[in-house]
């Protein structure tokens, strides 16, 4: 029903910005109509000129989530057990968000060479905020007389964490690596921007140098596409993970 | 008070930097109100968003690179330019003098940086390849970003695509001793032109050419005083915080800005023949699909009238 | 017999409020069953947490062997976890759950009336059942001690009897020693060796309950031992006309 | 103790950079040395040259993210409420989050001009999503006995919302806040990038394309003590919000 | 009389599980009180929330009044207002406090014994005040139905018998009708004008009680009435020994 409410929606989209782009006879370089970019999109598919750009990107989106969520989860614990580390850490993370990451980029590549290994640390470095604020905030929240109870058992603070705060705090942290699959992809694709040969994001910028705008929204295309299927992977693997908190027999 | 000004608005392909003074300076010499004109200057990212601003009717005129402008119309879109800012090609290819890169055959397997896959360096570095009888694929282009002398020094890159003002930062940056070769040798053409609409060229002449008067002024006056320029510059121009390096970028776009043409018919006149020289070489590079007959996509009579 | 539980002079304070428990005295000795009686916040719980080393005391001192079985106030039970997996929390939190385990686990669900519900989850059983669950965690163990926070009142009459039996039965074979709060009079009489009244946060009288087991809840003495815990808790002025 | 731990270690950092440009005799160019760029950075704040710079990025920053916030905050709420609406419009925004700003930052002019608000969009859009998530799994995580109390006592849906959700739901929700209001200065500084003639944005590009590290570096110290100050905002007002949670008097 | 709740033939199901409630009927007339005993997870919960709409029945016909005061088994308060907030939370959603209502609110607490704690959050009280909030949560409106699931179940005996007293008489004065599930069989008896005696999920028995009042525990018909309702819940064979 809602999967077609969604498509119908889309297709009325698509039909108003075509009708749209023949009346107003927009240029194409400022906003192709979308059978412009079909075609474009369909022959990037057809020639096999899109699968290495995709693979690349892909690659990245998948080291680079896998990497962050890591990073920010790990550090989330250390900072939910010991406030301590959070006074001392939480102003350079704060710092490692803000300073954007397209300008820092030329460094990276000075740091960590031309390879795939440059984006996927910016793309860990975008993605793995979110997921520290959450998993931060949702271990803070386990319910006090749970805590009592562990203690009372004797669990170790590992035990504690992997027992208690962590299943109880998992729908928080689940949120949380939600938006860093999502931002993962902004990371990797605007790593791209700066410092690749290869990828979706290179692919944009050479489209725009092009004037080729039916080509970039067909990337773009091809990015939304890839994001839509990376954010429904975490919700199934989230589905998954709560079953304990759903299951009705 | 006289009549009210008329707004003009011009799209540039960079942020209101030290090179595009004659533009900035409006409040302080009045170049533009002179013609009754409010100049507006708007920012891109590189001269395919100047161009894009410009068929979008958020500008009136675009300051574009030529290989950008031919691209487009090349694409199908109605434009024209009028008015050629820098006959000279800026463009170069720099090497570490320890690397022995000097002309463009030695460039051949070499690691080569531009500044992205969307700029003019990228382009030019084609240009240059073709010289040699090489293609794009006999080097490795790696995209660099615009701190791309860093991985020079660092030995990342053998050899860079850059501009002569970068050229010129980089060198007071501490690049040291580099080759440079000039792509002007090979192609000498115009780096960029102002580029209007179609549409508006035929119907706004007169607003056109009296942007255009005021530019020439400005950019004669810029010539004439390249001192009170860089001073100026280190109020209007949001990288002008050090005159001394104004005043060097302000001297070489000075240099760009006049040609033997220039010299005899006045600044910004168009060189047809060299432009379609290069949109020659371009297409042959396989960056145009068409060729471009560049006559009709160029105005001469705006300036001839003044 | 040495004490299994030793309580001396305690104090204690939550920040910012009036004292809870003040110079509050009890000494268990192991193997016997002493229940806590009072009125509702007069810090039962807050000594059975004390007793636990849940709370720090601010003043006195106390004394405890190391393994004890807690059964909260409130069932307290791990909603990701089935009923059998909340029972045999603290032993996956020892060692390696062990097929015994599992075994001994039902088989106290089973003596709780719960045997059928093992494979449920917590938000399916009713209140009385979450209770038993958070007893059968509080026994799966076999503490020395047990500080039991009134276990058995979401429990129907039957139940908490044939309960109370069990226990009783349990403690003696083991020897486990019991800290029982509850509200229910007849239960403190009937379980307790001795049973301490609470008030304004000390032990206020302790009354030994000198019956033969198995006590009959229907004797003279059981109903002389309950009137006189009711008197020492100012309860025989028959409830207010 | 921390706030000084913090300081030791950014001391430290310091030193150890500076140290080692020293030492290594890195060019400029490539990494300059902190001394040089707390000179350039001084320069420009005595020369009163940052200043509307840090206005420009501020004001965008302050609005963009009341902007977005408000939208990802009143999002979740009706994406939790109507779980159809969810279904319908998450891909949307799912796609909106995954293209990148940048590439289209062009169009967003070409839409809402070269003021200010284009880059508040700009903003808006890229900080809404993590309060988009957070709220939507806070708004779900409330215990079902409370929903039962307040349909027993007749609160209407608005009501259940207002004075059971959102309050129960409160650390979770600000949470996402946290990430967005830093989320949001990225998104005005990359808007500026593109659009701007004022802002910090505008001029680590200008500062760029100058070849002037030591002033980029500068200028990324400030982004980082804008984004600084606007987390510690965020952390007064959560702690202020959810003092009836934590008060012990 | 007119009857303030009517279950007619109820089944209820929980999905993928056996029927909790099945064939349940009770009539409940206005002004009386009705308590229900019975087995813990007999189903008394579940027909006090299908009684409350909370619960749509699978089969069968519920008929009451607009507005009930339910107070849960556990107390469910916000954690977040402070006790004298939370009493008025029925009143806020309704319409703006007043004073007045404040000061009932005040009067409430008084009368439940928490006076001292209005400005507390729920954290800062014991099991028994907090479940004596929630049941004054359940008064403030004056609802002309109550619905308690064991609202005493975590109090003293004597704070028990004090509340008893109050509550017969305040619902006496205004003519509430209520359904009070509990498993004190003399708490029963002394509230109610009848007994419904509950098993597997339908009234097995009801038992009226004929006392006049105010009764008096200590009287042999009181003992006699507890025998009876004892007898029907199959609790006189003495706790085995
Ligand atoms: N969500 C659920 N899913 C499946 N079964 C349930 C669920 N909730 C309750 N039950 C079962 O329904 C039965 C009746 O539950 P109910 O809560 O009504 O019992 P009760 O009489 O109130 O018991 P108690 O005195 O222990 O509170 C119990 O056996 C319980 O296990
Ligand atoms: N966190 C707290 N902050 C302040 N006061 C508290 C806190 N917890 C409990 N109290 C107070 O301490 C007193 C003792 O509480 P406690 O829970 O020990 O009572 P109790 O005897 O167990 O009562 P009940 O029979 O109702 O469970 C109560 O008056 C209560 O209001
Ligand atoms: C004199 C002059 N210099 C540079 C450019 C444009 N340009 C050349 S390379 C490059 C890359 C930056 O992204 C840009 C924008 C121009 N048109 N004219
Ligand atoms: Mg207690
Ligand atoms: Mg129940």
């Amino acid at each position: 029903m809602n999967r077609l409410g969604s498509f119908v929606l889309l297709v009325l989209l698509l039909v108003g910005w075509e009708a749209g782009c023949r009346v107003f006879d927009v240029p194409q370089l400022v906003l192709p109509a979308p059978s412009v970019v079909a075609a474009s999109l369909w022959k990037g598919l057809a020639s096999g000129y899109f699968w290495p750009h995709i693979r690349a990107t892909a690659l990245e989106l998948v080291l680079g989530t896998l990497a962050g969520c890591a990073l920010g989860f790990l550090t989330g614990v250390l900072m939910a057990e010991a406030a301590g580390l959070r006074r001392l850490l939480m102003p350079y993370v704060v710092v490692s968000q803000v300073v954007p990451k397209l300008a820092l980029a030329p460094l990276f590549v000075l740091w960590f060479g031309f390879g795939t290994s440059s984006r996927v640390v910016i793309t860990a470095l975008i993605c793995f905020f979110p997921l520290l604020e959450n998993t931060l905030t949702a271990l803070q929240q386990v319910g006090p007389e749970r805590l009592e109870l562990f203690r009372l058992l004797g669990a170790s603070r590992l035990q504690t964490l992997l027992r208690l705060k962590l299943p109880s705090g998992l729908p928080g942290i689940l949120a949380g690596v939600r938006v860093a699959v999502v931002l993962a992809l902004v990371g990797a694709v605007v790593g791209e921007f700066v410092s690749a040969n290869q990828g979706l994001g290179a692919l944009v910028i050479a489209s725009q140098g092009n004037l080729d705008t039916p080509l970039m929204f067909a990337v773009l295309l091809l990015i939304a596409a890839l994001g839509m299927l990376a954010y429904q992977a975490t919700l199934l693997l989230e589905r998954w993970l709560l079953l304990p908190f759903t299951r009705t027999s | 008070q006289a009549k009210p000004l008329d707004k003009f608005t011009v799209a540039g392909w960079s942020k209101p930097i030290t090179e595009v003074t004659p533009l900035l300076v409006d409040e302080d010499k009045g170049f533009y109100k002179a013609q009754g004109l409010a100049l507006d200057y708007v920012p891109g990212a590189g001269s395919a968003d100047a161009i894009r601003n410009v068929l979008a009717g958020q500008a009136d005129v675009a300051f574009s690179d030529a290989v950008t402008f031919l691209a487009a119309v090349d694409k199908g879109e109605k434009l024209r330019a009028i008015y050629d800012i820098y006959p000279q090609n800026v463009f170069n290819v720099v090497a570490l003098k320890s690397s022995g890169i000097t002309k463009p055959s030695d460039l051949k397997g070499k690691k080569v940086g531009v500044y992205s896959l969307a700029s003019g360096t990228r382009q030019n570095l084609q240009v240059l390849l073709h010289q040699a009888g090489l293609a794009e694929g006999d080097v490795q282009v790696q995209v660099t970003g615009v701190l791309n002398f860093a991985p020079l020094l660092q030995g990342q890159v053998d050899a860079t695509a850059a501009t002569d003002t970068g050229l010129a930062v980089g060198r007071r940056r501490g690049l040291g001793e580099v080759n440079v070769i000039e792509v002007g040798k090979y192609l000498p053409s115009s780096s960029d032109l102002f580029v209007v609409r179609e549409d508006v060229y035929q119907q706004k002449k007169a607003l056109l050419a009296r942007f255009l008067l005021a530019y020439r002024n400005a950019a004669a006056w810029m010539i004439a005083k390249p001192e009170e320029a860089a001073q100026l510059a280190t109020k209007r121009a949001i990288d002008g915080s050090d005159p001394a390096v104004n005043l060097e970028i302000i001297k070489l776009r000075n240099a760009s800005s006049v040609s033997d043409l220039t010299r005899k018919q006045g600044l910004g006149t168009i060189d047809i023949a060299s432009l379609q020289k290069a949109a020659d070489a371009y297409r042959q590079l396989g960056m145009l699909q068409k060729a471009v007959d560049v006559k009709q996509v160029v105005a001469t009579d705006l300036l001839s009238g003044l | 017999m040495s004490d299994a539980l030793v309580i001396q002079d305690v104090d204690y304070t939550f920040p910012g409020w009036p004292p809870v428990v003040q110079g509050a005295n009890l000494r268990v000795e192991a193997g016997q069953i002493c229940c806590l009686v009072g009125r509702s916040g007069c810090g039962k719980t807050t000594l059975l947490k004390l007793a636990a080393g849940l709370l720090q005391p601010d003043r006195g001192h106390i004394e405890r062997g190391a393994d004890a079985g807690f059964v909260f106030q409130a069932p307290t039970l791990l909603e990701w976890l089935r009923v059998v997996d909340n029972v045999l929390l603290p032993v996956s939190l020892k060692r390696r759950v062990t097929s015994l385990d599992l075994q001994r686990a039902q088989q106290l669900l089973e003596q709780l009336g719960l045997g059928a519900l093992a494979q449920r989850y917590p938000r399916q059983l009713s209140g009385g059942q979450q209770s038993r669950v958070s007893l059968a965690r509080a026994l799966i163990l076999r503490p020395a001690l047990l500080l039991l926070d009134e276990p058995f009142a979401a429990l129907d009459a039957i139940t908490r009897e044939e309960l109370q039996h069990d226990l009783h039965e349990l403690c003696a074979q083991q020897g486990t020693t019991v800290v029982f709060v509850t509200h229910d009079i007849a239960e403190a009489v009937y379980l307790g060796d001795r049973v301490a009244v609470v008030d304004a946060g000390r032990v206020a009288q302790e009354i030994a309950v000198r019956l033969p087991r198995p006590r009959l809840r229907s004797s003279l003495p059981f109903a002389e031992a309950c009137t006189q815990v009711r008197t020492a808790m100012h309860l025989d002025e028959e409830a207010p006309a």
